[in-house]
């Protein structure tokens, strides 16, 4: 385990940053944070989490996929795309480096979206253990232990110091990279914060929400349940929860005429939306219900059923304090696990 | 004035179900940490018993609701509304945009609504929340019970309450307001004093936040067209994010213009906006720029009143003026 | 640049051949720019179409894989992508990309049934390459039964092909109906679940279905109570798609993807879907 | 190297029934104003909702004009009244996000004024030309 001191923190970012990009949660005007390119000067963000999830570092909001140029009858397609450039992710949540799995088994199973596996492949992802949950988390319940992130590299940050940790060869690296500003260390320090939090975790109001009721092959016995009517009644049916969300990665794809040609490029899209499923003939989900079912059955029935068990939630709680009508996932799983 | 307790509103609302007044009622549903508290339709008593609430936490503008609700709903809804609701309310009806029989609206006072942001600033980790007359008790995971009074967390749109007047309903619980003399417009002023630079750099990085999640638009009591431009792919403005800056202010700059006018100043746009984006301020600023230019008006005061972008006078001031008007003013 | 194809980014295909089926359903054919057919696919299987700046749709490969030369596709004018092909001219190009979703079994569970092929409308596009599949395979196959029908005979997709190929072969019957009398009509009148009813079909064959929602809905009714049973019988779904590959999420219904999973299903592997294709 | 003379793009949506024929007075009177000026005829100045002046701003626009007839000469009565007040409101709220106000003008122009309807042009490119391009409400993808 190596260890560094607060103090020389940003040291460290400027000896990362001098041959990869840095990106790490930085607090932004209104007080929240966001992942942000390093520069001199830039400091990093004591928040729990940022409102808007690293998944925008793979998968951003918007792309541009290829260009098209048009002569009279002829098409020439332009593939616009690019080797992701070497870049470091500093200061994930166990929650956020949870979902890049998630977004992986998506994005990266056959055919490999180039785009996203690019990006995916030049990331070095530095965790970190979280000390402070919030009462809006519940990674637990997803099998997630915040105090133990995953990711290249884990840390750990105490009052006066970071440890690291590395868990994979590019982790090494990484380590490898800053070990002239960091020195070895046993892991006491970390042991005693990793038991506080634990102690803080056991006491989370969300600790005791499972996941029982849930899994693949669930489809027909949730399917009817009262909770759809009852908790999309008042659903607004915009997109914060989608896109607040760290494992949701339903995009579109549009073009957009530049008046010199084509750019086809895509971006996030929500199953919240009324339009999402709207053919020239017909929409096969008519109803708020039917839309709000299909973001819960997805994330806790369809995704695990395809995906080994593998729920698409992280427990993140980024929906919990984003949805303007303060209805969520959480409320949904107690609503039906209470029902047992 | 004596604040309206979660037990009056339970009793109304259970008076009015059981009577048969109404066969709906929609009201505040109690969540997982006494903040997060969802709009919710009961329809038993039993339910309303169990899960209704009514806390500094339901901020939410019921109003919007009773458009969807009423469609397709047998016999009457009960709607509790705040005073700032009340005006949206109004606001709605001016443009048929549901039906008054099947509402019975039951008009609430109110002494402001706390901000969940602004409390989630001053504490870390709210199991529970005490409502105590001099202020909030607050359970927290690390600080124990944290004393936060009602006035630091006041949502900026209670600081700047407009009116505390009912201006719609069936029946009123507790005492009517006033209309209020506020300071709603300072801020607003203050940024039209700014030089073209300072303001263009204000709102980029404000609006360069925004993630397109459409929650102002949705929950916006003013935004109640059928089909948005900005979800129409006939329109050429269909666009699900913002791909750049351009896209950010165009969405902006167009809802605030469409909902100029008719924008009653209930400020759901900045409470739901999951990025803090003061959007509340471009409303203003067209309420600001109406009142001075057009004479004063408040949208939703009353029914059938005739908004100000669709109307003129032959004597209006030149688009040119407008400007020559700010410079003397600033 | 190296990086690894990516099946988002489609090839150019040119249409060289139009013809005008019915009064809104067109079929177009298309290869490459140098003249070749854009890949190889196998019936049932669809591809992605589209004109830059217009949009991009997912269209069934109407052609049969034996034909090397090229690829066809029956369109139905509906949307915006389908009114911009309809007014498209020979020689103009488009994008293409594919082969997606899964084909039907032909080379497998078919081999040696007697099959029975439903379509209503633009419903038979879907079909006929597998229809044309099994022609081409004659002895692999069984008797072939097709039941075909549409609003009236201008409506009938594919009209001369049938008349003038399908019902020639041995072994082939075709059954066409249109939904009311028409002059010049000899052939059946009535729709389709109720003709197939009156043809009371030996339950010695597999089925495929395909046509509006409602068709499918009434004509499965009708061979379940002949006696046929679900894992008799295939049919193809459409909703919307953009990706084409199992990822935009748009066509998940239950733990499937319409357009990887599908657009073919066994009628039984649908009763297991939630209800919301 | 000699740096290329900047010209700004300016859109002039003029109402079919005073301000076009104006234009077309200005040309048959052989009045010179810049060719960059694109004139796009509209029924009456209250066609132009505002999202058609920010759509020329997006499509590369470095200044919009909007030019109607004199408020009490409008052909379907009213229409100009309206656009003067929504215009009003618009330019207000442009100006208020920062975006230069001298990009975005209105004129009254009478079938007859050519000459008002030249110089007018003249003057709305000097000053926009003043300004340089318009960096404030551009979209970079239109302009590549």
């Amino acid at each position: 385990m190596r260890k560094l001191s607060l103090e020389n923190i940003n040291k460290l970012f400027a000896a990362v940053a001098e041959d990869k990009t840095l990106y790490l949660p930085v607090d932004q005007s209104d007080g929240s944070a966001k992942y942000s390119k390093w520069a001199e000067g830039t400091v990093w963000s004591n928040a729990l989490n940022t409102v808007r999830s690293p998944k925008d570092l793979f998968f951003p909001q918007t792309e541009d996929l290829m260009e098209f140029k048009t002569e009279g009858k002829n098409i020439e397609v332009i593939d616009i795309r690019k080797e992701s450039e070497d870049f470091v992710i500093f200061g994930v949540r166990a929650c956020d480096v949870k979902s890049f799995e998630v977004l992986d088994r998506v994005f990266l199973s056959e055919p490999v979206d180039s785009y996203y596996a690019s990006r995916r492949e030049h990331a070095v992802i530095v965790s970190l253990a979280c000390s402070r949950p919030s009462e809006t988390c519940f990674c637990t319940t997803f099998g997630i232990d915040a105090i133990n992130p995953e990711g290249d590299v884990s840390a750990w940050k105490t009052a006066t110091d970071i440890y690291f940790k590395a868990n994979t060869e590019k982790g090494e690296e990484f380590l490898a990279s800053i070990e002239a500003l960091t020195e070895e260390s046993d892991d006491t320090a970390v042991n005693e914060q990793k038991a506080k939090t634990a102690d803080i975790m056991k006491k989370l109001p969300l600790a005791d929400l499972t996941t029982d009721s849930f899994g693949g092959g669930k489809t027909e016995e949730l399917w009817n349940n009262p909770v759809w009517d009852e908790f999309s009644q008042t659903c607004l049916g915009c997109g914060t929860c989608t896109f607040v969300c760290p494992t949701c990665q339903c995009y579109d794809i549009k073009d957009f005429d530049t008046g010199n040609g084509v750019i086809r490029y895509r971006c996030w899209d929500s199953c919240m939306y009324s339009e999402f499923t709207r053919m020239a003939h017909g929409n096969n989900r008519l109803t708020q219900k039917e839309r709000f079912r299909q973001r819960f059955m997805h994330k806790l029935v369809y995704y695990p059923e395809n995906n080994g068990g593998l729920f698409s939630c992280v427990g993140c709680g980024r929906c919990l304090s984003k949805c303007p009508i303060s209805m969520n996932i959480a409320k949904v799983m107690r609503k039906i696990g209470g029902d047992k | 004035m004596q604040k309206i307790t979660r037990d009056q509103l339970i009793t109304k609302a259970v008076e009015l179900l059981s009577n048969g007044t109404v066969s709906a009622v929609l009201g505040w549903q109690k969540g997982e940490f006494d903040y997060d508290i969802t709009p919710a339709v009961f329809t038993t008593e039993e339910e309303i018993k169990n899960n209704f609430v009514y806390n500094d936490f339901c901020g939410a503008n019921f109003s919007k609701y009773l458009v969807a609700k009423t469609k397709k709903l047998e016999g009457k809804i009960l709607v509790f509304l705040k005073p700032c609701d009340t005006y949206s309310f109004n606001q709605l009806l001016t443009e048929h945009r549901f039906d008054r029989e099947k509402v019975y609206a039951v008009a609430i006072g109110c002494e402001g609504m706390a901000d969940v942001v602004k409390l989630k600033n001053k504490v870390d980790g709210i199991i529970s929340i005490d409502y105590k007359d001099d202020a909030m008790y607050v359970d927290t995971l690390y600080d124990g019970t944290v004393k936060v009074d009602y006035a630091d967390v006041l949502a900026e749109r209670c600081i700047n309450c407009k009116s505390k007047k009912c201006v719609a309903y069936d029946e009123l619980m507790g005492e009517d307001g006033e209309v209020i003399d506020s300071a709603r417009f300072d801020e607003v002023a203050r940024l039209e004093a700014m030089t073209p630079d300072e303001r263009f750099a204000f709102w980029q990085n404000e609006l360069s936040r925004c993630i397109r999640c459409n929650a102002c638009r949705d929950a916006c009591p003013a935004c109640t067209c059928e089909k948005c431009v900005f979800d129409n792919p006939n329109s050429g403005v269909e666009n699900k994010a913002p791909a750049n800056s351009f896209e950010e202010q165009m969405f902006h700059i167009i809802r605030a213009y469409h909902v100029a006018g008719r924008c009653t100043d209930c400020g759901e746009c900045s409470r739901v906006c999951p990025q803090n984006i003061p959007l509340h301020l471009l409303n203003r600023k067209f309420i600001k720029d109406i009142n001075e230019c057009y004479g004063e008006y408040q949208a939703g005061a009353e029914v059938g009143s005739r908004a100000p972008l669709v109307d003129y006078t032959e004597g209006d001031l030149e688009p040119g003026e407008v400007f020559e008007r700010g410079d003397n003013n600033a | 640049m190296n990086m690894r194809e990516d099946t988002l980014i489609p090839k150019v295909g040119v249409i060289t051949d139009v013809r005008i089926d019915t009064p809104d359903i067109k079929t177009f054919r298309v290869v490459t720019p140098d003249g070749k057919k854009a890949f190889d696919h196998r019936p049932g299987q669809c591809a992605m179409l589209s004109i830059p700046g217009v949009g991009e749709a997912m269209f069934s490969i109407t052609s049969s894989p034996t034909n090397t030369e090229y690829m066809e596709f029956s369109i139905k004018k509906c949307g915006c992508v389908t009114e911009w092909l309809h007014q498209a001219e020979v020689g103009q190009q488009l994008t293409i990309r594919g082969p997606y979703g899964n084909p039907f079994p032909v080379d497998d569970v078919f081999a040696g049934k007697n099959m029975l092929f439903i379509a209503g409308g633009v419903g038979l596009a879907p079909l006929r390459s597998v229809i044309n599949y099994c022609r081409h395979y004659r002895d692999r196959y069984g008797d072939i039964d097709i039941v075909y029908g549409s609003r009236s005979k201008d409506d009938l997709l594919d009209y001369k092909e049938i008349i003038e190929e399908w019902s020639n072969d041995a072994g082939v019957k075709v059954h066409l109906t249109i939904d009311n009398p028409q002059e010049g009509w000899n052939g059946h009148v009535g729709f389709v679940p109720n003709y197939v009813k009156e043809l009371n079909f030996d339950t010695n064959k597999t089925a495929v279905l395909c046509g509006p929602p409602i068709m499918i809905k009434f004509t499965l009714e009708g061979l379940c109570s002949m006696g046929f049973d679900k894992t008799q019988i295939y049919t193809t779904l459409e909703l919307r798609m953009k990706c084409g590959v199992g990822k935009c999420g748009r066509c998940n219904v239950g733990s499937k993807y319409v357009c990887k999973d599908g657009p073919v299903f066994r009628c039984d592997e649908l009763d297991e879907l939630p209800d919301e294709y | 190297m000699q740096m290329k003379e900047y010209k700004p793009l300016i859109v002039a949506f003029c109402c079919n029934w005073c301000s076009y024929a104006g234009a077309d007075l200005a040309g048959n009177n052989r009045l010179n104003y810049p060719a960059d000026v694109k004139i796009i005829r509209v029924p009456c100045s209250c066609r132009v909702n505002p999202m058609f002046i920010l759509r020329a701003f997006q499509r590369g626009a470095d200044g919009v004009i909007l030019c109607g007839c004199h408020p009490g000469d409008c052909h379907y009565t009213s229409g100009n009244y309206y656009t003067r007040r929504r215009m009003a409101m618009l330019f207000s709220m442009l100006d208020y996000l920062g975006i230069e106000r001298e990009r975005t003008r209105v004129e009254w122009v009478s079938a007859a004024e050519g000459a008002k309807f030249a110089a007018t042009m003249n003057d709305f490119v000097a000053q926009v030309t003043a300004l340089g391009e318009n960096k404030r409400l551009e979209d970079l993808r239109c302009k590549r």
